[in-house]
């Protein structure tokens, strides 16, 4: 790490480089294509061999669950949600980062995401699948969870489109697929250089398959960065409203602790402090381990950090605004589940979470902690603990205690609470060690873009010099001062060189 | 054509068809009779058994959710000729008795189309009726014997044991030639002959005893039943000589004192008992039967009972102090013979000082009750005062005791014990009870029975003692024989079968027959013979009929017994002696044991506990304390050389000094459901010392049990105690879900029982009123309901609700579509804590927040303001449930019916939701009620206002083109609450009876001002009327 | 296969049968390069042409004169569709169809089904971007002569090429390939199907 | 940022092998081909499996064997037999009973006596055991039809049962599903009869146009005071 180059310096009048090393195109080509292409490791066999187990381990919890019933978990009454809803708040939550990095940073023309954004991506749809797939099976009756859809049927019955839950199968279905056309139609022009490098025939076929027949021609780029744009400008809202929706499930009943109006801001900013610490809990390793510490950098740790040291003070901000309303709504019922959070049954739950979210990240406001990779890391572990432990309290402790005490009963895993848990990393993991093994990892066309020489330096005239601009900004848009045409034919006779 | 409304009788239309058939066209058009059938493709028929016996029809209807084809094939089979009278399809009820120690009440069991499937109070029956005429109530008990009817592991099989205890299958066949050899040698003497039976108040029982002895003069005939009254009688002898029964009408008593005795809920005549005290309790109402007045019960008591819960004034005392309180009172009511030279604690002192105060100002309108515990001179003290007071004639009738010259039970069985131990018995004969299980321990009276060469057992169940008896028969059930029987006040009755026996089980009363070698042996008969000299009428057919039509012999009742007191000399009372009394008490689950196998009885909470599926020590918070143990702890128990290991429950208000252990768990040979359950505390009862003895050591253990219980919030940490507090209120204090007031400050302002709530402001007008045609609505009256759960099991016989079992129960997964909220106001410590019972169920919300959240539209509104749920639609995502405040809603984690309570959670490797039909035993779906959908894994449930109980009168009303009235439905619960707490009806209809109630000024609604929920169940504030706050306020 | 275009001699190939021209294809090697040639192409009035570069060069479109896409427009129609659509599906399915009683609420009203809406808006003109980019790109394409060649193999690596369509009016086989060496060719090569 | 800084790599880019898998030319065809075809799929197995398993594709014209060959052209058609004269308890109560073996020997003690095809009656007669038919008309265990509900109220046989007189074999003609029983409780004036008629199955209401037909069972509706929509649409109407 020693020799690493510190490109974390925000002073503004030096540009820090985003692809260290001196790596030109075909240099950053390697690096990544490499990752894909070279043996598949030991270290990645092992990885995988856990991760798969886990998996295994999930699958055979899913088939008792489906033989069984749903009392294979824990949840009872009062707690009829319990793990299986915390699993998919928290893994929804972490899927936040990769869009976020995808759209908003790129609306924001915040050139370091290139380094980073196709694995958060990959995260994302991962954690989506592992969040999608603990609603559909937590329902008791799950062969009829299609009636969540509005499909045409003998009863003429449809979906009641007022209950927070629909809107969450809506909520998350659309950002599924909108994370996945954006990872994928990302995709298609590395997958096309996987293709044109690979030797194997199996791969050409089917990376060719995937590439749809990309050959890079501008007139597709032009059309590609168009699309590029308007799916960020679709998944910027689309990301701030999944969690925001998935917060209504809790802010529109009217239990308290769930029952507020704080949610959807605290939640999306939880969710995008825990996808980006779990953003840096793969980079990290995988830096070290693919040889991606030239793209990246110290710089893009560094920007993940101060991200997620603001939304986790915005969380903080969130818990002490939840007890501040509980006190000043001089509602009993209110304040008894805040009281109650803290110092009920539940409360090492509550010191957990807050100890992980509202101290831990307060460490990252020391640039050279910033830069010492496993206190980030550490931290980056702490805060998705904590962001678990945060769904756990918000949803077990608000349903243990509610409005009549008659009704309070403690809330206790089982064994399969806890191996489904376990089971969702190993799903998670196992598709994310597959992407690294087969897929482009970093997104090479977008990181070659931001690299030095990738911008033309013409000596014509009237060629605006603006280092800064977005490369995808539609430049047709902007008024055409200096029309090329004017007075200068590059193809006149004079110029073209006569044949030697 | 015929109009429809004119229904024209068969007979009619045959006469039409005779002419028909000889109408050439008919003949000619019966020449191609079946055209586009094939004779040989008609296959006979198969039938199955029970099919046969249930007549026609809907057997499968209302099991399980869904099916394929769309639908699997199913058969109709119609009867062969029709029962007259009876409609498929209509349930039919029938009046009938049942038994409990001896003593019987009324019963009302609905039969769909030949299977009883609930029971209910008979509406008839002195000892049943709550709204004479109209309305009855069965406790749990009798109402949950329709379970044990249909309980799969009842005795099926006649069992013979050999010699060396080798068990055998039998047949009735094989056991009557081993009587009639057997005793017929025995004939005309008897020797050695003892018969040891259950109690019984049945008239053909006595007959059939009569008989038996007749023709073995030197039998013996023994009556033991281990949770007996004959403490009362006992005193009664003291008293007057000779037993007699006092028969209370607490509808006339203004002062209730009760010494140790549980009027209200283990006393044989409690449902007529509860009846009549709640009558004295809705009357604090301005606008009540006798406006603005209101008894006041007195309890002074050894443990804690639903009559002490529902106390004006509870004295918590040891037994050891019943006598000389009751001396105390006694001298101060003037009783002569009494000197007042007991000494009192301060509490105790308060207590009889105000009692007596209020008796002697009541005169004949007080009452003063000893329970069965008590010693006889404490009976003795009782009966005197009410002499005293001038309650004997009004507020207590004295009745003529049935075999008044019979010994004790606890003598009875010791007398046999003995005479078995000196070899004395040769032949034993033992009809029902459980004897090897529930004797004294002392008796040791399971080996006594194995050393009697010839042991012959009558009983619903194999159990402990058939396992021990060399032959076992089995009895038929109560709903499967004749039989007849009296109640406390002696009205009798007659018990019919609504089913034939199902496992070919014979009665009492037969079995006898064929002991004594009689012609006769068919129940029906003998039941004929005893009651032919009983009605009066010229045709004894016509009169029997009527009896069994009303299921009560009007002015049937005991004689009032005319006895003059005796000169009682009252010996000072024994000084307590240190250590822990430990006192015995029937079992909220299985009474004395005899239920341990009846799943609905275990999964009911017991009222003050609400312990499920085992017993528990009850300690007090000191006592506990003072041993260094809590709730779950084990400690270990010794008595007489007995030691019993037993979980540790604090309950608030436990008199201090005494453990309350309660009788009937620890079964061993009882069925899969009552097996190795809880603790069995017979093995510390002596046959010298039954109710209460001394503990000779309680130590502490390093063991700890996991208790299973439904509410655990008197037990938490200072948080939660805090927000309860502010929810139930502070003593004597209303809070936010309980309102309550004492009755001087509701009579001075009728406003104070909801003081301080607050109304809360709609922004916007409510889109629909939910009011049509009718508007349902029902009112709870938290003043009225002890707690006695006769709701809870109403609602899960009528509503299906499956058996979770104890594991399930523990994870607090419990399906009781209505629960009894017990809150405990006061410290932990507290002697004299209040309770308040809030029996909670789906409040109907017109602003459910159910609704809104679930996805699928399972759950929504009806325009009659029920608040509907449909299991075939719900896909189980529990968010509903998350959102009730009432937390009313259950889940089906498993599929609960398909499986054995004791093991649940078993997979199923087959289409889900075939789960039901493949699986649920045919004999438990017979007590399925078939107008409710039985439920399936995945769904979420709750209560339905009884909807199906609502159609069901709506549309007949409708067919004869009427609307309801009030009172012509009634909801499973309101049926079965002794005291009317529960009232349903129509809230459009101005003149009902919910829709006065819930203008009462009690009226409010749990959570409305909060939430704005607008519930239609609406709650009654409790009102108490304590001595203290009155003379407070007189002063 | 492709063959090199070398500026003295055109070797054709041994292909069995008779390959038809269609383009040839030169290679660049840096982004001056090929947006200056770009630029000059477009002037010297060449219409059947493109350039192919492993990432998306800036001023490449102002160079070659690329109209503006009529995607925005796609993605909006998508998108107003995705809303109507959302809006009528809510009112139709739960306040016209089947309406139900819920929690004494209206049976319709516009604030709880806004989420649906917004969802249902976005993903319609999502779906629409990604598949409207992709229709009017006419991919996916899986055979393309343009792979014939080895050389373009680089394309999605580190090389820029101008490709120019025989169908050009312009299009000349000797003078192009030359124009393109002139304007900083490594190499140029003929591309037949 | 300059080009001195960067290491040139382009040696070492090039690619290593020459070979080079070429897609063929027809796939160009065969993808938009598969694109349309899934599309076109995607409509055509949800609608054929919609149709397929819908009610009226499963139920209608269930028509179960017997065992008794037992003819309603014949007995309600030819002889006209009125229905409640079988099936007696209609009008009292949820349940439309079978006839008792008796109701047939009413008759059959005197017709038909020695008709092989009768077997399963006499036997039954005379063993006391039923007549196990095959149930035509089911329904979901789950809903609570009553049929004296509907037949109180104007509601005749034929609405569910079809022309059940011209029958010699029963059969199922409508789907008896959810979304057809809605279909009558969303506008029952348009199946309602005098109550004179309810076992008609040939009636045919007094009216010459729709909205005569209309305006006709209005008034029944009125007068049979039968509950507006929102009550018939409950989910408790029919589900318990």
């Amino acid at each position: 790490m020693a020799d690493e180059i510190d490109n974390t310096s925000d002073d503004p009048r030096e540009k820090a480089p985003l692809v260290t090393g001196g790596l030109d195109y075909a240099g950053v080509t390697d690096t990544v294509c490499n990752i894909a292409e070279r043996k598949t490791t030991l270290a990645w066999k092992i990885a995988f061999l856990i991760a798969i187990s886990w998996l295994g381990i999930l699958g055979a919890c899913i088939g008792y669950l489906m033989t069984t019933g749903v009392g294979v978990w824990g949840n009872n009454q009062p707690a009829s949600w319990g793990f299986p809803i915390v699993n998919f708040v928290f893994w929804v939550g972490i899927g936040h980062a990769g869009t976020l990095i995808s759209a908003i940073l790129f609306l924001f023309r915040q050139n370091w995401r290139t380094g980073i954004n196709r694995f958060a991506e990959a995260m994302t749809i991962f954690a989506v699948i592992c969040a999608a797939m603990f609603p559909g099976i937590h329902v008791g009756r799950p062969w009829l969870a299609y009636w969540l859809f509005p499909l045409p049927n003998q009863m003429t019955m449809w979906p009641q489109f007022r209950s927070p839950l629909l809107w969450d199968v809506f909520a998350v279905g659309t950002y599924g697929t909108v994370s996945f056309l954006f990872w994928y139609v990302g995709m298609v022009p590395d997958l096309a250089t996987l293709r044109d490098r690979s030797t194997s025939k199996i791969k050409q076929i089917a990376y060719g398959i995937f590439a749809l027949g990309w050959t890079g021609s501008n007139r597709h780029w032009h059309r590609f960065e168009r699309a590029y744009l308007l799916l960020a400008a679709l998944a910027t809202p689309l990301v701030l409203s999944v969690h925001s929706v998935v917060s209504f499930d809790f802010a529109t009943s009217q239990l308290p602790g769930w029952h507020t109006t704080v949610f959807p801001p605290y939640f999306v900013a939880g969710a995008v402090y825990g996808g980006f610490a779990m953003v840096l809990v793969l980079a990290i390793p995988a830096r070290e381990l693919f040889g991606l510490k030239d793209l990246i950098t110290q710089r893009h740790i560094d920007n993940m950090c101060k991200i997620m040291l603001a939304t986790g003070l915005i969380v903080v901000y969130a818990y002490a605004d939840e007890f501040f309303t509980a006190w000043y709504s001089v509602n009993h019922y209110e304040r008894f589940a805040f009281m109650n959070r803290v110092w009920g049954p539940y409360w090492w739950g509550w010191f957990t979470m807050t100890f992980c979210n509202a101290i831990a990240p307060q460490f990252l406001w020391f640039p050279k902690l910033r830069r010492k990779l496993w206190v980030v890391f550490t931290i980056a572990v702490l805060a998705n603990v904590g962001m678990w432990f945060e769904r756990f309290e918000i949803i077990v402790t608000s349903l243990t205690r509610d409005f009549l005490p008659s009704s309070w009963w403690m809330f206790k895993p089982t064994i399969i609470d806890l191996l489904m848990l376990a089971g969702s990393f190993g799903l998670f993991f196992t598709l994310f060690l597959l992407f690294c093994r087969f897929l482009p990892v970093v997104a090479m066309a977008e990181v070659k873009t931001v690299m030095p020489h990738s911008h033309a330096h013409p000596e014509e005239p009237g060629h605006r010099r603006d280092e800064h601009r977005s490369d995808y900004w539609p430049d047709e848009h902007r008024p055409d001062t200096d029309d090329d045409d004017s007075g200068y034919d590059p193809i006149a006779p004079q110029a073209v060189p006569a044949p030697a | 054509m015929p109009s429809i409304n004119h229904h024209v009788t068969g007979i009619e239309y045959w006469r039409s068809l005779e002419q028909l058939a000889d109408a050439p066209e008919v003949l000619d058009a019966l020449d191609k009779e079946f055209p586009g059938y094939e004779a040989d493709t008609i296959a006979s028929s198969s039938r199955r058994g029970f099919l046969k016996l249930m007549g026609a029809s809907l057997a499968l209807a209302g099991i399980g959710l869904t099916g394929c084809r769309r639908w699997p094939e199913e058969h109709l089979a119609p009867y062969s000729s029709n029962p007259r009278g009876r409609i498929p399809g209509v349930p039919e009820q029938y009046a009938t008795m049942w038994e409990l120690g001896g003593v019987a009440s009324g019963l009302l069991v609905t039969s769909y189309d030949g299977r009883p499937i609930k029971i209910e109070g008979n509406p008839t029956h002195p000892s049943s009726w709550t709204v004479k005429g109209k309305i009855g109530s069965a406790d749990g008990f009798a109402q949950a014997s329709l379970l044990e009817m249909y309980d799969p592991q009842r005795s099926a099989k006649v069992v013979a044991r050999t010699k060396t205890g080798e068990k055998r299958d039998s047949t009735w066949k094989a056991f009557e030639s081993f009587a009639s050899k057997h005793f017929g040698e025995q004939k005309a003497d008897g020797s050695g002959f003892a018969i040891l039976s259950e109690s019984s108040s049945s008239l053909s029982v006595a007959d059939q005893k009569k008989r038996l002895l007749a023709a073995f003069p030197k039998a013996q005939w023994f009556e033991y039943e281990p949770l007996t009254r004959d403490g009362e009688r006992d005193g009664a002898k003291t008293a007057f000589g000779r037993p007699v029964r006092p028969v209370l009408h607490l509808d006339k008593a203004a002062i209730v004192v009760t010494l140790d005795a549980d009027l209200l809920s283990t006393h044989p005549a409690h449902v007529r008992y509860a009846a009549d005290w709640s009558a004295r309790r809705r009357s604090a109402d301005p606008s009540g039967e006798k406006p603005g007045e209101m008894s006041r019960v007195y309890v002074a008591e050894c443990g804690f009972s639903i009559t002490g819960s529902v106390a004006d004034e509870r004295l918590p005392i040891d037994p050891s102090r019943i006598y000389p309180v009751a001396k105390s009172l006694a001298a101060r009511l003037g009783v002569t013979g009494v000197t007042s030279d007991e000494h009192l604690s301060e509490m105790e002192e308060k207590w009889v000082a105000s009692a007596a105060a209020d008796l002697k100002q009541a005169g004949s309108a007080g009452v003063v009750a000893v329970g069965p515990a008590a010693p006889p001179h404490a009976h003795a003290l009782g009966y005197a005062m009410n002499q005293a007071i001038g309650a004997v004639g009004n507020t207590v009738m004295l009745v003529e005791e049935q075999e008044a010259d019979r010994p004790s039970h606890f003598q009875a069985i010791a007398d046999l014990a003995g005479q078995i131990t000196s070899g004395k018995i040769t032949t034993l004969l033992i009809i029902g009870g459980n004897p090897a299980y529930d004797a004294p321990a002392d008796l040791a009276f399971a080996k006594a029975i194995e050393s009697v060469p010839v042991t012959v057992r009558l009983g619903l169940y194999e159990d402990e003692t058939s396992a021990v008896c060399k032959w076992h028969l089995p009895r038929a059930h109560y709903l499967e024989s004749w039989g007849d029987a009296r109640s406390w006040d002696g009205t009798a009755g007659i018990v019919q079968p609504l089913i034939l026996p199902l496992y070919g089980g014979k009665s009492a009363i037969e079995i006898l027959a064929i002991f004594s070698g009689e012609s006769e042996t068919a129940g029906e008969q003998i039941v004929r013979r005893t009651w032919k000299p009983l009605l009066k009428g010229d045709d004894f057919d016509l009169e029997f009929r009527r009896v069994l039509e009303a299921g009560v012999l009007e002015g049937s009742e005991f004689p009032a017994a005319k006895v003059e007191p005796r000169a009682v000399s009252y010996p000072a009372a024994e000084p307590r002696r240190p250590g822990l009394y430990i006192r015995f008490e029937p079992d909220a689950h299985t009474y004395d044991g005899r239920f341990a196998n009846n799943g609905w009885l275990q999964e009911t909470p017991d009222p003050l506990t609400k312990l499920l599926w085992e017993n528990a020590a009850n300690f007090s918070k000191k006592d506990a304390d003072a041993l260094g143990v809590t709730t779950d702890d084990v400690v270990s128990i010794s008595v007489n050389g007995a030691t019993l290991p037993v979980a540790v429950y604090v309950l608030v208000g436990q008199p201090v000094g005494v453990i309350g252990l309660s009788l009937g768990y620890g079964r061993t040979v009882s069925g899969n459901i009552g097996n190795d359950l809880g603790f069995n505390t017979y093995l510390l009862r002596t046959s010298n010392a039954p109710y209460s003895i001394l503990a000779a050591e309680v130590r502490k253990t390093s063991e700890s049990h996991e208790l299973v219980m439904t509410q655990n919030h008197h037990l938490i940490d200072s948080v939660g105690a805090a927000g309860r507090d502010k929810r139930i209120g502070e003593k004597y204090e209303s809070g936010k879900i309980i309102h309550e007031a004492s009755f001087a400050a509701y009579k001075a302002n009728p406003g104070a029982a909801l003081g301080g709530r607050t109304v809360g402001l709609q922004l916007f007008d409510p889109p629909n009123q939910f009011n049509s045609p009718h508007a349902w609505g029902m009112t709870i009256d938290l003043n009225t309901c002890i707690g006695c759960n006769a709701c809870a099991v109403a609602c899960q016989a009528e509503n299906n609700i499956p058996i979770v079992g104890k594991q399930q129960c523990r994870k607090h997964r419990e399906m009781n579509w209505i629960r009894i909220d017990r809150y405990f106001k006061g410290a932990p410590d507290d002697p004299r804590p209040e309770v308040i019972y809030q029996p909670m169920a789906c409040q109907h919300c017109e602003n459910a927040p159910c609704e809104q959240v679930c996805p699928v539209g399972a759950t929504m509104h009806d325009s009659e303001g029920l608040n509907t749920m449909v299991y075939n639609r719900c896909i189980g995502t529990r968010y509903c449930s998350n959102n009730c405040p009432y937390k009313v809603r259950r889940f089906n984690y498993f599929d609960y019916h398909s499986q054995d309570p004791r093991h649940t959670g078993m997979p199923w490797n087959n289409l889900p939701d075939n789960q039901q039909m493949e699986t649920v035993d045919k004999i438990k779906r017979m007590v399925f009620n078939p107008e409710v959908t039985v439920r399936m894994r995945g769904v979420m449930e709750k209560c339905t206002y009884c909807v199906q109980r609502i159609h069901r009168t709506a549309t007949a009303k409708r067919a004869e083109g009427k609307d309801v009235e009030d009172g012509d439905i009634i909801t499973a619960c309101q049926q079965a609450c002794p005291t009317q707490a529960i009232v349903f009806g129509n809230l459009n209809d101005a003149d009902a009876e919910v829709t006065k109630l819930q203008k009462n000024p009690r009226a409010y609604a749990v959570l409305d001002a909060t939430l704005d929920t607008r519930p239609r169940t609406r709650y009654l504030a409790k009102i108490r009327n304590p001595a203290a706050t009155e003379t407070a306020k007189e002063a | 296969m492709s063959t090199l275009l070398e500026d003295e001699e055109i070797r054709l190939t041994t292909a069995e049968e008779t390959p038809e021209l269609i383009a040839v294809l030169s290679e660049f090697t840096t982004v001056d390069q090929v947006i200056t040639a770009a630029r000059r192409l477009r002037i010297a009035g060449f219409t059947r042409w493109d350039t192919h570069s492993p990432f998306p060069l800036h001023g490449i479109d102002r160079a070659m004169g690329i109209r503006p896409t009529i995607l925005p427009w796609l993605v909006l129609g998508g998108g107003l569709f995705g809303l109507f659509g959302a809006l009528w599906l809510t009112w139709y399915t739960n306040a016209h169809d089947y309406p139900f009683l819920i929690s004494g609420k209206p049976v319709w009203s516009l604030p709880a089904n806004i989420p649906i809406i917004f969802e249902c808006t976005i993903l319609c003109a999502s779906l629409t971007a990604v598949f409207g980019m992709l229709g009017l790109n006419r991919l996916p394409l899986l055979y393309n002569p343009l792979f014939k060649s080895e050389r373009f193999r680089r394309v999605t690596n580190d090389r820029f090429f101008i490709v120019i369509d025989v169908s050009d009016p312009k299009f000349d086989l000797r003078q192009t390939p030359r124009l393109l060496r002139s304007l900083g060719a490594v190499a140029v090569e003929k591309v037949e199907d | 940022m300059s080009e001195g800084t960067t290491k040139t790599r382009a040696e070492a880019a090039t690619p290593p092998a020459p070979s080079r898998h070429l897609f063929p030319r027809w796939l160009n065809y065969l993808l938009p081909a598969l694109a349309l075809a899934a599309l076109g799929g995607g409509v055509y197995v949800p609608v054929l499996f919609g149709f397929g398993a819908s009610p009226k594709t499963l139920a209608v014209g269930y028509q179960p064997t017997q065992p008794v060959p037992y003819s309603h052209a014949l007995h309600a058609g030819k002889l006209k037999i009125d229905c409640r004269y079988c099936h007696t308890t209609v009008e009292k109560t949820g349940f439309a009973a079978l006839p008792a073996t008796q109701t047939c020997m009413n008759c059959h003690a005197r017709i038909k006596t020695e008709s092989p095809a009768l077997k399963p009656v006499f036997d039954s007669w005379s063993t006391g055991m039923p007549v196990t038919w095959v149930k035509v008309h089911n329904l979901a265990q789950y809903v609570y039809f009553n049929h004296s509900a509907h037949v109180t109220h104007g509601v005749g046989c034929v609405s569910c049962h079809g022309r059940v007189d011209r029958m010699d074999v029963v059969t199922q003609v409508q789907p008896l599903s959810m979304g057809w029983c809605l279909e009558c409780h969303r506008n029952p004036e348009l199946n309602l009869r005098p109550r004179d008629q309810i076992t008609n199955l040939g009636w045919t209401p007094p009216a010459q146009t729709d909205a005569e037909r209309l305006a006709y069972g209005l008034d029944l509706k009125k007068q049979y005071g039968i509950r507006d929509v929102t009550y018939l649409t409950s989910c408790y109407t029919c589900h318990r």
